[in-house]
């Protein structure tokens, strides 16, 4: 039941109601804030009617699990607070791994099972109890069998948890490093690489790859 | 087989489409219409689109001539040509050789045919993802046709927090670790580490008068230099440079049993005690 | 009757389907990112008929300026595209991708899964270094299992973000797919022998030049 005119110049044309009321359900849907009457009719079309709209679209969200709210000057979409049990988990954070955190990650993918000893080995770093600690909070590593060596060090092994947040079928999948350097994965290549690759020299992995974004 | 010849005279028109129509020398609008290419096959699609019909269906051979002429003007004009333009010449050469001459006894080679079939099916499946790559631009994009929720709450997913680590700061993290080793730099702190050959010569000129037995190079080394590696390392090298000028200078003899054993140093027969 | 502890009857008793309807539009209407049917079943009481009121929440949006829209393995509400003009002066300025990244993401979506050599041979330039890991960044290309033939070279494939980016249901959905397809432009590499074929550049792509960017 699209009745949006066909192609006038619906520049100079009020939509119809229900046009007016898609446009503004849309707007108020992608809106990060509540928007007042003033800025909604800014986006709109000349001569809406936004307070008829708004009141049309409340009547369409009562009882439903979305309600149209004022909320001070504004107007927003929010579910209804019955319903704020299913979404009462925690709070979304987003936090960033340490390189610590995502090296360590990174060894207990390609090498496992293998002992915090030979993580330490491999980074050339000592590697401390509260980041293995954290990626096993997190889920991403567990432990394994312990390693039928002498003084039998437990083993730390990647979870299924993991490879669901890598988007990853196996750890069988993840490339070498002859592939990663082929995908221009190491930052820092060797020097026959990168002589000609590099025209900015700016290696450093901190910075967004130039070459795709323009 | 029925064969355009007039690639010689499209492949300028190619090159004059594609520099800006200034005044510009041939040479340098030819360079700009280059610069343009990611690569002979890039080029070979743009001279095989001038062709306007379907890429499977285009004369190869014409093709081939256009190019071949194109790497003949810009030779004329002194424009230097990365190699894969020249090594794609010299197999578009062979190509057409393989198109003129009979065919080869059957199943020794490929034939002109099926090479000509091979490159025309390669120049249309890229141009098939050159179009495809535009078309998907061209879809209802998010966060520009098709907006998300603007105010996401709480947590939607049963993932409480979410961390940003994404399966390429995974793979690099790895990339960086195994390849660690290779690009750390020897020296880090090169000039806070580093003994002044100066400062070794007056070290070991003031005390090897009074040395008079074999004693192993690393005795004159400073205590604050004898520890950390870098530094021992480095002060290790400037004595021995001393030691080889004050052997010049008959100050000092130097005794080694082999290759890599350690240098003895006793004071030389024409030092004395003093200056 | 099946036999229910009569001690704790509400929190075993399915809701009937209208609230479910309400409970899976809060859910999704609260959320960003598109969700999978078992993510939405996690978070509702047991013996949720899902499929069944994914189906009535898409009837009841159709046509409005918010539609329920199946995203590879999740749903998610989007603003109606026809609609996009009224937001897009909130969005930041779109940053363009280059050439070299357009193509090489259209291969991977459309050759799926493949490997980095058949994307050079396709492009006939090397892939260069920013181009994957960038793509990897984005959300919109992951590794896929590695090829079972000599070398076992890792693949690439393209990620549910994609589809949601695209407003694509699933790969089935590319623009052109099935023609190209039954042109025979999406098969594998013709494996003409190697002594005669022709030769791929070995040059880098990204010395193409910011003015062939559109």
């Amino acid at each position: 039941m699209n009745s949006m005119p066909p192609d006038e110049p619906a520049l100079f044309e009020v939509p119809p109601l229900p046009e007016q009321e898609r446009m503004v359900e849309a707007l108020l849907f992608a809106s990060a804030e509540p928007m007042s009457e003033a800025e909604i009719a800014r986006r709109l079309p000349k001569g809406c009617d936004i307070g008829t709209v708004l009141a049309m679209l409340e009547r369409r969200y009562a009882g439903r699990g979305v309600r149209l709210l004022r909320r001070g000057p504004g107007w927003a979409f929010r579910t209804a607070p019955d319903l704020g049990f299913l979404m009462r988990r925690e709070v979304l954070e987003e936090r960033k791994l340490s390189r610590a955190a995502i090296e360590t990650l990174s060894i207990v993918a390609y090498h496992q099972p293998v002992t915090r000893a030979e993580i330490e080995e491999i980074r050339g770093v000592s590697v401390s109890k509260g980041t293995l600690d954290a990626l096993m909070d997190l889920g991403w590593v567990k432990l394994g069998r312990r390693r039928e060596s002498p003084g039998r060090p437990v083993t730390f092994v990647t979870t299924p948890a993991f490879l669901d947040h890598f988007g990853l079928e196996s750890t069988r999948d993840l490339p070498g490093v002859k592939e990663l350097r082929e995908a221009g994965l190491l930052e820092a290549a060797a020097p026959s690489d990168t002589a000609h690759a590099l025209p900015r020299g700016a290696g450093e992995d901190e910075t967004a790859p130039p070459s795709l974004l323009d | 087989m029925a064969e355009r010849e007039d690639g010689v005279d499209t492949d300028w028109e190619m090159a004059e489409g594609l520099g800006e129509s200034t005044g510009l020398p041939d040479g340098e609008r030819l360079e700009i219409a280059l610069d343009g290419f990611a690569g002979p096959i890039d080029l070979l699609l743009e001279m095989a689109r001038s062709q306007k019909v379907d890429l499977r269906r285009i004369s190869v051979l014409a093709l081939v001539e256009q190019y071949l002429a194109f790497m003949a003007e810009a030779r004329r004009l002194r424009i230097e040509l990365a190699a894969d333009y020249l090594v794609m010449a010299a197999w578009l050469a062979y190509l057409k050789s393989r198109l003129l001459l009979p065919p080869p006894a059957p199943g020794e080679e490929p034939s002109g045919e099926e090479l000509a079939a091979d490159l025309a099916h390669r120049l249309a499946r890229l141009e098939a993802m050159r179009k495809a790559g535009a078309a998907l631009m061209a879809q209802d994009r998010l966060g520009r046709d098709v907006f998300a929720r603007g105010a996401p709450e709480a947590a939607q997913r049963a993932r409480e927090t979410r961390w940003q680590a994404g399966l390429a700061d995974l793979l690099r993290a790895y990339a960086r670790v195994r390849t660690r080793e290779a690009y750390v730099p020897l020296a880090a702190d090169a000039r806070t580490g580093v003994l002044a050959l100066e400062a070794a010569l007056e070290r070991l000129a003031e005390r090897i008068g009074g040395v008079p037995d074999w004693t192993v190079l690393e005795g004159f080394l400073p205590e604050d230099w004898a520890e950390e590696p870098g530094r021992r390392r480095s002060a290790v090298a400037s004595s021995f440079a001393a030691a080889l000028e004050l052997a010049r200078q008959g100050a000092v003899e130097i005794r080694q049993e082999g290759s890599f054993a350690p240098l003895y140093l006793r004071r030389g027969a024409g030092g004395g005690e003093g200056p």
